[in-house]
């Protein structure tokens, strides 16, 4: 067992450092020059911006400064924004929450509403709720998130008045934003159960269920979606990586805090130690939804637990 | 044209009413700002958001009054030498700054002379203090600052926010971090900057020292001012319409009529001061470095429809290369070029540039390409004038590329690959011409890349006549010159609009378009 | 715990041993919709029409100027912002652009943008998840690795990257979707090449002698392709959804014609004042999401035998 | 409190994609209390569709009843509304079912599926369901009841969870017990002592049984009537021995007469040709008619009636007499208690009689032993898989083939039984050399076969070809049977498109299907069609040797039969060597000369059929045989075998089968018998050899 958590925890790591060196690398292949965004180079004199590069290290070879990166990380030493030379971690600190509580809410939406129509339209298959579901999904998969969040506002903060347009405090801020992002997860998350739902119910040990003379309700929702849910928790850890990933947009409309916009920003200014921070967060974000699923899948399928077979 | 030709803040439909009622004490009033300010460091700010913050928690020594003379705020004299190398300021005394450090001449001395150090990595302000070059302290209240060469736009640019004074105590401890604890002293003082949501402000009490430029002098009248960050048009509106904040600034004109007939929500609008969103020409850009190429380009753009399409009669066209309101403004350029695809064609054609089969022009086998660059997000619709221009050129035989980029600095800045390119500067003083007309030194260059001894010339004189008038007619030969050779393409003056709830009352803005909070009150 | 591999292979030893015949039944007779008026007829009215749709759009996109009765890119400036009407049934754009001229022009390259990122994301993650699943063993762990640190770097940090590499334009647009959503194609791939290889037909060719490239080439690739092909029709769609996103961001092109993203996009604004100029592109993109869906679904029944029957 | 259960002209649809086609037509019969009723019948022909009516679970599968009545006691089921149904579920009805392991939902312990079902029926408190559950499994012989209760379906063998099964079955105390081929996916060992509980059930408990089972040994066994099913309808019924013994349908008598069974060896089997109509295309008048050797006019246009045949018994055919007749004149032979060994060549005729019954007479005195020269030789094979490991847990080796010797002569045909997971399919990889050994020798021709991917090995690939068992999933879903069958051509020999055309079309019609089919997709075809494309495959290379991987095991009896005369016709034509693996025994016997026996990785008797029939010599072979459904054959007295085969992961000592023979000794504990000559061509691992 501990040996399992070593080896899980030796390619996690490998996957943070390998994201890392990968953004560093990228950088490096970027044109252009986080000092000249940093000043108006029309008025700063050759001599000021060679001598920025100098104190930010900026002209030493890549390797050199991709070792000196990884060795200051292992100090907790993250680096400082080039742009406004802040460092990096609490900055970024100060943002993770406001993001992870989006995806988590985003998330949650997700899988409920996505679990909830699956279940519903392989049930009725081919009923017109199969099909209402079905629609209901595939608009979620097809509006993009800016467009569905500015349309959430408009009905729900300037016609209704009900909810806050903008902002990340308290429950009432989450609400749109989780919704318009985890409508977008849900539409496929329908399909997914839908189908595997329907593979269940096809499988034999159903109809012993109802030979048992055990309710439809209880068949469908012990029995069918817990064996449905198994092939589709892959899916729902990728669509949560995939909420992380749309947080850039939605935090943009809804003006929420967050790394998403730190992120956009710090790549658009080329400021490599906060995007590097940024990045570093994500993949220990993916990293745990890896180990959640695994962990689902545990807690789901008995055989995987008992094999032990990836923890 | 621009009808009033003064920069007064002109408040349009609600303010009026306004004025009649008595100011109230507290409340809070929550501000939308489009973008987020980089730093609230004033010396190392590089953004035109920041200012706006800037004003609530600095001061500056002068100010520029509606008319567009410069007014007193924290020196309260200022005289400049004979030779106009070097100017003596005497300085308010009793002020404080936030933190209780003493603002003084010592503290003049300081904030200047970190301006032009380079571990202090300046930005806009290190160009609007040029050619500052040293201070001396003469007494606690008086200081005299030298110049490397005179300079008659010094004294303005004082005047602008980029040079607000900070605390040198606050700024010697906090040294990096300063940007992010600013202390001035101003009539708000800072409590809390969360990145990305808002910046907080709280009333500070002991201020007495207001300049004229509002009415109120004393303390503010409001208890917390916050400014909210939302990039999002769209949420940025709804948010007013909602009541969630009380203002909120650009507003997009599609926006405005529906605004002005909300009977909650009121619109602020005043034109900003400076140089106009203008398009210049790459002079080193084959055929762009021919006047006729220029002229035919010129002819062919309809710019006042593009500006009233575009933004539906909200903003003004503008004509030349300052806006009105900037010292030497010449009203004759209004007008003076009319669309005439006609001529363009024919300008074209003189330069052997011939339309072939798909309607482009080509010469020696080369198409007549025009590489425009823009920013991106597409402010103030910048994409969109790109759009249409490139639908204008089509109709005379240019084919234009237009590269939207995010990467300005590379693209514009370091290859300078444009031939056409977009940008607009808030100043007060014509002198910012220099930096974009006069021959950059060995081994740099400006937009327009132009470099004619003549307009050298009269910039330089200009930089440095003390008399008003003259000054005003050289930099009115540099407008008629660029709009002669067809340097560039002036589009619209920026207006800056505030959507803002009927219970915002007293805001006002200053000649450079930044609001003034120390009036601003809420009515219950 | 007695768990022994004998006992892990009667499962499917023993499915073996049913008859072919009942195999067919057992997954074929699934869970009846229970009271539903809805019946499996009106999948293929459904599909029917999905295809009716594409082919309505393969048409815009290959001739639009039989359907736009407009230029897409005639600006006619006394008429713009005009509500839906006669001459112009989606209205006219802040351009005077008829909208509805636009979408057709804009067909061609969202449907571009859509295929042509899912086809580069499914060969190369085809052929990376193929090589790991076939290959296994270290070059597995090593390509699988790869594809996690790739899910980890932002996908805007990938599209500015190519943009900056290969200069501005839809092509990069296109590069930056398609390696975003390489690490999906590769995990599905490699999972399918799993199951596939340890096929009966994989084995009987193997005993015939059969060249492993060609079992590969005959075999397993063939068999493994559906749910990677379904999952491209879905990709279709999150494509142009992608590109969108990147036009909101700000990394998009400005093309003359825009494609239907980039409408949605620039068009957010008028959200208030002028509902059709997003609204309606919105709806291309939903329609062609819906119809691909639907022909992808249907097509996946009818491809997949365990699944025949099934609407 | 027990009822009689009464299916009176029950008639069935099925929704499907093509429409409604009727599944059942008409079908009547009863069970009286305590009676075991068997519902027989090839695949397809509507069994399992009938008895799931009778539950009402038809409704979940696109079925409905269409017409007629089931009646339990006095409640009409047909009718009932949904709740009353779910009452009467698992309460008053119980099924079980063919998959145990499918049978059961994976995800939850065997302990929690109990109990929901008592739960279902009864409000009790859970511990006293608890100790329910286990008074259960107890019941159903399943040894330490508290540790399955809480162990998962996947961790219990096949054997043990049918017990379950039957035990959840049992829960409600249920007056009907329906048992959809309980015994079918399970080996002769285990079938014989899971028979044996649910006999024992009856008796004890009461319930009647309808038992569901296309094995006709099995009904023999278990019935006290016997209802045979063709085609959704019913062909005959009547008291078990009566209905085996003297049937008077053509089909029954057809069905009889396709088993192989003893002292048919290498002779013809009488299969009935063709196979049974689809739903769809189902034939007017008697459904039986194409396939029958009495068929007439009559036959053709109208539906002969479920009639009055005398002695309880009833047949639905014009021709019942003549058929019975013809029936009772091969009977000459003493009739074995299946009553299916009489010659009977009632159904159509073979296709070459004469050349098989030649043939086969030949094979049948021919040595058995392997004097000519081997074709294929196994030195001391070994193969050991590593399991387990990774994460941190220690590898362990399985022992799927521990020290086989056997040599295969030219010409011979060598038939491989034992339980499952006792080697049988390994042993034939190995031999064909389609995995590496970890120890040992494979000689083919004296020489050793070389490695994997050399041009040699591919050579060797042309020679040696395999049958699978499951010929479905050994073809590619979207390959043509003329690509399929055309594969080992492309692999082997440069064929013209044309030539490969002809040689494919030759292939199918030398298997007995069309050439014209050339262009058909697998999954259009019916098991026995698709074993002959399998075999088609096979020989499409001429091949020296053929390894028979449980080639027929999955074919209804009728098919089977059609299948292992096409197979034995073409062993002789071509001259095939060949190693014939099967659990059915009869079918083993009846093709192969010798015989080996295989019991966890270790040969444990090898013996020319008919000798190892005669006189089987371990004590395990002799189980095997007496797990024969169907009275043991006379003389012998019953050897039954308790518990499982072991795990291959560790094997018991000394002997392996010692855990399960009750003549066992200390010796057989420690000591490893050697595999010792006991006769002629006749070998054995045991110390006390019988
Ligand atoms: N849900 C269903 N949908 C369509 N056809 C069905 C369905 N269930 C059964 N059938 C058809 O009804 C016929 C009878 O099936 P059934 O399962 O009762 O046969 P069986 O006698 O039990 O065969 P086997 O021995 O293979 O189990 C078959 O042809 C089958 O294809
Ligand atoms: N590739 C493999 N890896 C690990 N174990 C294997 C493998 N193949 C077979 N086994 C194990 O080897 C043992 C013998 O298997 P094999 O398939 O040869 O048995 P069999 O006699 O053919 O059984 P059946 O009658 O069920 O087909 C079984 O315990 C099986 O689980
Ligand atoms: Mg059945
Ligand atoms: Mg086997």
């Amino acid at each position: 067992m501990l040996q399992a958590i070593g080896a899980r925890l030796a390619s996690s790591l490998l996957v943070i450092v390998g994201s890392l060196a990968l953004v560093f690398c990228i950088f490096n292949l970027l044109p252009g020059d986080p000092v000249l965004s940093m000043v108006d180079p029309t008025s700063v004199s050759p001599e000021v911006i060679e001598n920025l590069r100098e104190q930010l290290g900026l002209n030493r070879p890549f390797h050199e400064r991709l070792l000196t990166y990884f060795g200051d990380m292992l100090t907790g030493d993250f680096g400082r924004s080039l742009v406004g030379s802040e460092p990096v971690l609490p900055k970024i600190l100060h943002q993770i929450p406001a993001t992870l509580l989006l995806t988590a809410a985003s998330s949650l939406i997700a899988i409920v509403v996505g679990v909830t129509l699956g279940v519903l339209s392989a049930v009725r298959k081919g009923g017109l709720i199969d099909l209402a579901a079905r629609i209901v999904g595939l608009f979620g998969i097809s509006m993009p998130t800016f467009w569905s969040g500015i349309l959430l506002i408009l009905i729900f903060s300037v016609q209704l008045k009900w909810l806050p347009a903008m902002g990340s405090d308290g429950w009432a801020t989450l609400a749109m934003p989780a919704l318009a992002l985890g409508f977008v997860g849900a539409g496929s998350i329908v399909r997914m159960v839908r189908g595997s739902m329907l593979d269940v119910l096809g499988e034999p040990f159903v109809t012993t269920l109802r030979a048992k003379g055990l309710r439809e309700r209880l068949i469908q929702g012990k029995h069918v979606l817990r064996n449905a849910l198994i092939p589709a928790i892959t899916l729902i850890g990728m669509q949560i990586g995939d909420m992380l990933a749309g947080t850039v947009i939605i935090e943009t409309v809804f003006s929420r805090q967050g790394v998403g916009r730190i992120l956009a920003d710090a790549i658009m200014a080329k400021d490599l130690p906060v995007v590097q921070g940024i990045v570093f967060f994500t993949a220990i974000v993916y990293v745990g939804i890896n180990l959640l699923v695994d962990l689902s899948y545990a807690a789901i399928d008995p055989r995987i637990r008992r094999r032990g077979a990836n923890l | 044209g621009s009808s009033s030709g003064a920069s007064t803040a002109q408040a349009a439909a609600g303010s009026s009413g306004a004025a009649a009622s008595a100011p109230v004490q507290g409340g809070e009033l929550t501000y939308a700002l489009a973008t987020s300010p980089d730093t609230l460091d004033p010396r190392r700010s590089g953004l035109a958001v920041s200012v706006r913050v800037f004003g609530a928690l600095y001061d500056t020594l002068l100010v520029r009054k509606a008319d567009g003379s410069l007014g007193p705020s924290l020196a309260t004299e200022w005289e400049a030498s004979g030779d106009g190398l070097s100017y003596t300021l005497k300085l308010k005394p009793g002020v404080k700054f936030q933190d209780g450090t003493p603002f003084n001449a010592e503290a003049v001395k300081y904030n200047f002379d970190s301006i032009i150090d380079p571990q202090t990595k300046a930005a806009n302000a290190l160009a609007l203090l040029r050619p500052y070059k040293s201070s001396e302290v003469v007494d606690e209240y008086t200081i005299k600052l030298n110049l490397e060469t005179p300079s008659q736009a010094f004294l303005g640019n004082l005047s602008q926010g980029m040079l607000s004074l900070v605390s040198p105590t606050a700024a010697q401890k906090d040294g990096e971090n300063f940007g992010k604890n600013p202390v001035g002293t101003g009539p708000f003082k800072f409590v809390g900057w969360s990145e990305n949501a808002e910046i907080k402000l709280a009333r500070n009490p002991d201020y007495v020292w207001g300049s004229e430029e509002a009415k109120n002098t004393g303390a503010p009248y409001l208890d917390t001012l916050t400014f909210k960050i939302v990039p999002e048009e769209a949420t940025r509106i709804g948010g007013v319409q909602s009541g969630q904040v009380l203002a909120a600034e650009t507003v997009p004109p599609q926006n405005v009529v529906a605004l002005q007939n909300d009977p909650n929500a009121q619109l602020l609008q005043t034109n900003t001061i400076g140089f106009p969103y203008t398009l210049f020409f790459n002079l080193e850009h084959e055929p762009w470095n021919e006047l006729k190429a220029r002229q035919a380009v010129q002819y062919a753009v309809d710019l006042d429809s593009i500006v009233k399409t575009l933004y539906l009669g909200t903003y003004e066209r503008a004509s030349s290369s300052i806006t009105p309101g900037i010292l030497g403004y010449d009203e004759s350029l209004e007008g003076k070029i009319k669309p005439d695809p006609a001529k363009a064609n024919a300008l074209l054609d003189e330069l052997g540039w011939i339309k072939g089969a798909d309607g482009i022009r080509a010469k020696d086998g080369k198409k007549l390409t025009l590489h425009y660059v823009d920013g991106s997000p597409n402010r103030e619709k910048r994409n969109d004038i790109a759009a249409m221009i490139r639908e204008q050129l089509k109709a005379i035989g240019i084919e234009t590329e237009v590269e939207i980029t995010q990467d300005i600095a590379t693209v514009v800045y370091q290859n300078w690959d444009y031939d056409l390119y977009g940008n607009s500067q808030v100043n007060s003083d014509p002198n910012g011409l220099t930096s974009f007309y006069r021959s950059a030194g060995e081994g740099r260059r400006t937009l327009s890349g132009l470099s004619d001894p003549q307009v050298d010339a009269w910039l330089d004189e200009g930089a440095v006549e003390p008399d008003e008038a003259k000054r005003a007619e050289l930099y009115k030969k540099v407008q008629q010159y660029i709009s002669d050779q067809a340097l560039i393409l002036p589009v619209y003056v920026f207006p800056y609009t505030v959507a803002a709830s009927r219970s915002v009352q007293g805001l006002t803005f200053d000649p450079f378009g930044y609001p003034i909070f120390n009036d601003a009150y809420l009515n219950k | 715990m007695k768990f022994s591999a004998a006992a892990a292979k009667t499962k499917s030893e023993h499915l073996r041993r049913i008859p072919p015949f009942k195999r067919a039944e057992a997954v074929g007779g699934s869970g009846r919709a229970t009271g539903s008026t809805f019946r499996l007829g009106s999948a293929d009215v459904l599909t029917g029409a999905a295809a009716i749709a594409v082919a309505f759009l393969a048409l815009c996109a290959l001739v639009p100027g039989w359907i736009a009765p407009y230029s897409p890119t005639e600006m006619n400036t006394a008429a713009i912002l005009q509500a839906p009407s006669a001459p112009h049934p989606f209205g006219t754009d802040y351009f005077g652009r008829d909208v509805f001229s636009l979408i057709v022009y804009g067909t061609r390259d969202s449907l571009l943008i859509g295929a042509s990122s899912v086809l580069v994301g499914v060969l190369i993650g085809g052929a990376l998840g193929s090589l790991a699943g076939y290959v296994g063993g270290r070059l597995d762990t090593i390509i699988m690795r790869f594809m996690d640190i790739l899910l980890t770097v932002p996908g805007i940090l990938l599209a500015l990257t190519i943009a900056a590499a290969l200069g501005p334009g839809l092509r990069n647009i296109v590069l930056a979707i398609a390696i975003s959503s390489v690490p999906g194609y590769a995990r599905v791939m490699r999972g399918q090449i799993m199951g596939i290889r340890r096929r009966g037909y994989v084995f009987a060719s193997r005993a015939l002698g059969a060249k492993p490239s060609s079992i590969l080439l005959k075999h397993v690739l063939p068999n493994s392709a559906a749910p990677l092909l379904v999952m491209a029709t879905l990709g279709l769609g999150s494509s142009i959804l992608a590109g969108a996103g990147l036009s909101f961001l700000g990394l998009g092109v400005l093309k003359e014609i825009p494609d239907w993203g980039a409408l949605l996009s620039q068009g957010r604004g008028y959200l208030t004042v002028a509902w059709w100029i997003c609204t309606f592109p919105g709806l291309a993109i939903t329609l062609f999401v819906l119809s691909v869906n639907l022909i992808g679904d249907r097509w996946r029944d009818a491809v997949d035998p365990k699944r025949k029957g099934r609407a | 409190m027990t009822a009689r259960l009464e299916v009176t002209d029950l008639t069935i649809d099925v929704d499907t994609p093509r429409g409604t086609l009727t599944a059942v037509s008409g079908i009547s019969f009863g069970i009286g209390p305590g009676e075991t009723v068997c519902l027989v019948g090839e695949s397809g022909s509507g069994k399992t569709i009938a008895s799931k009516a009778i539950m009402r679970l038809t409704d979940y599968e696109n079925g409905r009843i269409a017409g007629g009545s089931i009646r339990l006691g006095d409640q009409h089921i047909e009718s009932l509304p949904p709740h009353l149904i779910r009452d009467l579920r698992g309460r008053r009805i119980a099924m079980i079912f063919q998959e145990p392991m499918a049978a059961f939902d994976p995800v939850f312990t065997i302990g929690s599926q109990l109990i929901e079902t008592m739960r279902a029926h009864r409000r009790e408190k859970k511990a006293v369901l608890r100790q329910a559950a286990i008074d259960l499994l107890i019941r159903v012989g399943i040894p330490e009841p508290e540790l399955r209760m809480e162990q998962y379906p996947g961790e219990l063998s096949g054997g043990m969870l049918q017990r379950a099964m039957i035990a959840m079955a049992l829960s409600g105390g249920p007056e009907l017990l329906i048992a959809d081929e309980p015994t079918t996916a399970l080996d002769v060992t285990i079938q014989a002592q899971i028979l044996k509980l649910l006999g024992e059930l009856k008796d004890s408990l009461g319930m009647s049984i309808l038992l569901i089972t296309h094995d006709l040994g099995v009904a023999a066994e278990m019935a006290d009537r016997i209802v045979v099913m063709y085609a959704g309808r019913i062909a005959e019924q009547g008291p078990a021995a009566l209905v085996l013994g003297q049937p008077r349908h053509p089909y029954t008598i057809g069905l009889l007469n396709s088993v192989a069974a003893q002292g048919s060896r290498g002779g013809r089997l009488r299969a009935i040709e063709g196979s049974p109509p689809g739903l769809a295309d189902m034939p007017d008048g008697c459904r039986f008619h194409p396939r029958c050797a009495f068929a007439t006019d009559r036959c053709r246009e109208s539906v002969p009636p479920l009639s009055d045949q005398g002695g309880g018994r009833l047949a639905a055919c014009w021709h019942a007499d003549e058929a019975a007749a013809a029936g009772d004149a091969q009977q000459a032979a003493p009739a074995a208690h299946t009553g299916a060994a009489g010659p009977a060549a009632v159904a159509a005729p073979a296709p070459r009689p004469e050349a098989a019954a030649a043939h086969g007479e030949d094979r049948a005195s021919g040595s058995a032993a392997p004097q000519a020269s081997a074709l294929l030789e196994a030195r001391e094979l070994y193969k050991h898989y590593p399991v387990g490991g990774g994460w941190g847990r220690p590898k362990r080796q399985l022992r799927a083939v521990d020290g086989v010797s056997l040599s295969v002569a030219e010409g011979e045909t060598f038939g491989l039984v034992g339980e499952s997971g006792s080697g049988k399919s390994t042993l034939g990889r190995l031999l064909l050399q389609l995995e590496p050994q970890t120890h040992g020798q494979v000689l083919y021709r004296g020489e050793e076969l070389p490695q994997p991917g050399s041009t040699r090995w591919r050579e060797a690939r042309r020679d040696l070809q395999i049958i699978h068992q499951d010929p479905y999933g050994t073809f590619d879903p979207r390959w043509s049977i003329g690509d399929i069958v055309g594969e080992p051509l492309d692999v082997h020999m440069k064929l013209g498109a044309s030539e490969r055309r002809s040689r494919v079309g030759e292939l199918l019609e030398q298997v007995g299907l069309q050439a014209s089919w050339h262009n058909r997709y697998p999954h259009e075809f019916s098991g026995g069609q698709r074993q002959r494309i399998g075999i088609a495959r096979a020989i499409a290379v001429n091949p020296r040797f053929i390894l028979a991987d449980e080639a027929v095991s999955a074919l209804d009896v009728s098919v089977q039969a059609q299948i292992v005369n096409l197979l034995q016709d073409l062993q002789r034509d071509l001259g095939l060597t060949s190693v014939f693996i099967a659990h059915g025994l009869q079918v083993v016997r009846h093709i192969s000369q010798r015989i080996g026996v295989l019991y966890l990785g270790k040969l444990v008797e090898v013996a020319p059929s008919e000798e190892l029939f005669r006189r089987p010599a371990h004590p395990y072979t002799r189980a095997l045989l007496s797990s024969i459904p169907g009275a043991p054959a006379a003389g012998r007295e019953t050897f039954s075998v308790t518990g499982e085969i072991p795990s291959p992961l560790n094997p018991p000592s000394g002997c392996r089968f010692h855990p399960r023979c009750p003549l066992a000794t200390d010796r057989c504990r420690n000591e490893e018998p050697a595999f010792a000559a006991i006769g002629e061509g006749h070998a054995a691992a045991c110390h006390y050899p019988l």
